[in-house]
């Protein structure tokens, strides 16, 4: 390590990520940190704004029903074929959390506001639509290049404390692997640090080779890595797993009431089980 | 389920042909039959030339991370994709937020996405919702996630082409802002239609049956693409084309 | 060549430029296409109108002293430890081409605001710069996010005809492998098309392993492919050569005078001769 | 040439002494001394944990295009920099673009670069020009690249820091809007800056001598890093360290 980069347990990990912090988190085909999910639960973290970037999935959905969240700002939470995520519409239909929605590509254009240091970015589209009627931030301004009139949505900067997701590999340096999943980078970028749990530990440099190179997110970036092997369970991971259907299926019929998500949640969660 | 097999089938070619004019099309790995439909026409005729199902891995040909494919419709480079909705209306508005007062929809749906953005920019939107009946497609949204049309000073490049459910296809009319009925699937007729339509639209008493899908097409598809759909929609595939020797030899 | 791709020769690359183009070309350490640049000096090209992203050296060097440039838009032109640009400087002493002179991000973020469909995104800095009092295309507006006030530069989108640039790889697709020269993917991105050309054809796809499509350019963006092995000769490439430093010094010696400048162009470019 | 290795050398130790307070440096890859100091720095002390070298493909961190540089700047995560200048004045204002009148400057130099951005930007940026003459230090630069001082309606997080040239070291005191001479090299005088410095600045009648490197860090420089500066600047490294046998039993 001669960085004196250090990966760290999972429930270091999850304390190291306070009360109230502003967390992006990707969308299910991007790499979920379900594992850092789990122990930020089972650490009772309260106050969550979670960012879904651009929309989010089971990781949201826990932890709202779990109590953690106070503000969550994307443009979905979805479950796919699941269905409806069950403890998000319980927390919508009670307004029991905080909504700032959105739609996709603000919510990345609002990131790469943050990760230029530039207050705002204008974003084409959205005029015409609720979504901007009720948003808390954004602005509709005239294009000053424009002699007409031409109105434009100006997106304001988003910038979390925490960028969390789950990649394939960090080497000895920090340095994590994302591939192509670029939206990890500008997530990273757009954040005061990146959280990352990782399937291993490669003990050569990520920056070996010019082809690995290409898909690095560089240690500069990165705050805290622990190891996590299968860090996304039960959802599929771009890199390595597939969903845990039965898992989900099992999810969404225990989640349907409050006792059966209490349930899930000592069974799966705070019991510490691990997956199979 | 046969039936039900052959309707998809036919949607999967009624969509085909709507894609023949696109260089790029873009799916959601969430929508098997627009994808598949997406794989047939290339596979058909080379148009589109790429098809980008989106989630995918495999079949995902973006290397800038999610926001790609926003900024390649903002670009120009895709000529079609398709949207859905909890409620569609006759202006061609789509809600995919929920019903009732927002913020505290019941049922709340997942959320916008970005169709409050592809729909300006993607010249081809294509609304695709099986469920045709007044509960879907009603008269006003409760919440526009994306307006249908725009007054003449909203920079817009793109915006609703038809609608498509599984008892007819109906055009949007850009100058009047109404849909018009186009065709009508052999499953259902126009009175079924109007009795299932929350919102007006325009219509001829002589509106045409759906065109059954062409021969060759189906062919194609049972034939050359269903690997391909099976590659990227497995579930989708194993209700839409049974299981026969010949497929059990190929696998 | 399953989409029916076709890799051309560089006289019909060349050709397929028309006058008046507006070109993005990269800087010396991103991959420069030199054997491009002396086909287009060949094909006698004119008026283009060059963006050095962000900054260019010998390549806009050579298309201004052959007569080719009559825009040169960029945040430097630099011949590194090797002085100052001969004909250049000629041509700024005689104002024979029209500067639009810019600030490296300033480069990047106008090709970013094409990319992103939007007319103009804003950037910190350069107030108070004599290069936005001079520049034709910027303007200061206020943040509108300000309550104070908080002046701000717009920098307005840079749209080129055509990204040009060199990389180490193509496929039978035509997707391009650029490694982490992600400012290629930004040019080719906001560019109506990339014409690229490639030390070598892969026979097999780039997006066979993640490893390697993480730093591919798809073959979307892609107008025109031509091979043409050690490309970027006689400047360095960052996937292969060196600075061939003495047909730099070479050029140097030559480029003095006008009558230099033009045996430079008949030895080396009109008479097609190749690199040894 | 002996003697004027060692002065690069002293250069290198007083540069990597103003760094030790830094996480992330980032150096030109024309820049060998500057960039020597960093990674000095980095072997004495740890700290810049992070020295990027621009323009190398080995000593470069960066992964997202030319224009990570600039973000990474606006995000606060560049804490020194080192710019330069044809001509630099006495409010700090540097001229990248040419002398006399602007577009048709005689000689143009290169051009701006970033430096009317990263001025504004990065904490300590040090300005870095070996030749100390009235040619280079002006009263009043023909063009601003960038300037020194804002007004303070202007978003500035970052600006001059100090001075560097072949005589002498300048603090610059940002309330003041003036150089201060801070310490003068052997190889100078008062007197000879006096002489050779185009615009005004503050001074002591007993500046003092530039102190001489440090012994265990001009060793740790001779020994552990000259390989390291070689890497990246080899005609560089050349230049300052005499091939000796044990250098060649090295290679």
């Amino acid at each position: 390590m001669p960085m004196g980069f250090e990966d760290v347990s999972i429930e270091d990990f999850a304390m190291a990520i306070p009360d109230g912090a502003k967390v992006a988190i990707p969308a299910d085909y991007a790499g979920v940190s379900m594992e850092a999910t789990r122990a930020l639960i089972r650490r009772r973290v309260k106050n969550l704004h979670l960012v879904g970037v651009p929309t989010s999935g089971l990781q949201a959905e826990l932890l709202i029903g779990a109590g953690c969240v106070k503000i969550f700002e994307s443009s979905a939470l979805t479950l796919g074929e699941y269905g409806p995520a069950p403890r998000f519409t319980k927390a919508v239909r009670e307004g029991s959390i905080d909504l700032i929605d959105a739609t996709c590509p603000a919510i990345h254009t609002g990131l790469q506001a943050s990760q230029k240091g530039i207050p705002f970015m204008p974003l084409r589209g959205i005029l015409g639509s609720d979504v901007l009627k009720n948003h808390p931030g954004w602005k509709v301004i005239q294009n000053p290049f424009a002699n007409e009139e031409d109105p434009i949505v100006a997106i304001p900067a988003i910038q979390p404390d925490i960028a969390l997701f789950h990649a394939p590999l960090a080497d000895r340096d920090g340095n994590v692997w994302i591939g192509r999943k670029r939206e990890l980078v500008n997530m990273a970028h757009a954040s005061k640090a990146a959280f990352v749990t990782v399937d291993a530990i490669s003990e050569t440099s990520l920056f070996e080779t010019e082809e690995k190179a290409a898909g690095v997110l560089p240690a500069l970036y990165v705050g805290k890595v622990s190891v996590a092997p299968n860090g996304s369970w039960p959802l599929p991971f771009w890199n390595g797993a597939e969903v845990d259907d039965a898992h989900m299926r099992r999810y969404m019929d225990m989640a349907k009431s409050d006792e059966g998500f209490q349930d899930y949640l000592n069974e799966f969660i705070l019991q510490e089980t691990v997956p199979a | 389920m046969t039936n039900t097999a052959e309707e998809k089938k036919a949607l999967i070619c009624l969509i085909a042909n709507l894609l023949r004019d696109c260089n790029h099309v873009a799916v959601g790995a969430a929508s098997p039959i627009p994808g598949a439909a997406a794989l047939l026409a290339k596979a058909a005729w080379g148009k589109p030339r790429f098809v980008n199902i989106l989630g995918s891995v495999a079949n995902n040909f973006f290397t800038g991370g999610g926001g790609e494919l926003f900024d390649c419709a903002a670009q120009g480079r895709i000529d079609a994709f398709f949207l859905g909705g909890g409620q569609i209306d006759g202006q061609a508005n789509i809600n995919l937020m929920g019903r009732g007062n927002y913020p505290n929809c019941s049922p709340r749906w997942p959320g916008t996405f970005g169709s409050a953005y592809l729909y300006f920019l993607i010249p081809k939107v294509i609304l695709f919702r099986e469920e045709h009946s007044r509960r879907t497609l009603v008269e006003k949204v409760d919440f526009i996630s994306a307006p249908g049309i725009s007054d003449e000073k909203t920079y817009r490049k793109g915006g609703p082409f038809g609608l498509l459910t599984s008892k007819a296809f109906f055009h949007f009319d850009k100058d009047k802002k109404r849909f018009r009925l186009e065709s009508i699937h052999p499953t259902s007729s126009l009175e079924d239609i109007l009795d299932n339509t929350g919102f007006s639209f325009d219509y001829a008493e002589d509106t045409p049956l759906t065109s059954p899908p062409d021969p060759a097409l189906l062919e194609l598809l049972n034939r050359d693409v269903r690997e391909k759909v099976a590659e990227v929609y497995p579930n989708f595939a194993d209700t839409i084309f049974p299981v026969t020797s010949h497929a059990a030899q190929d696998i």
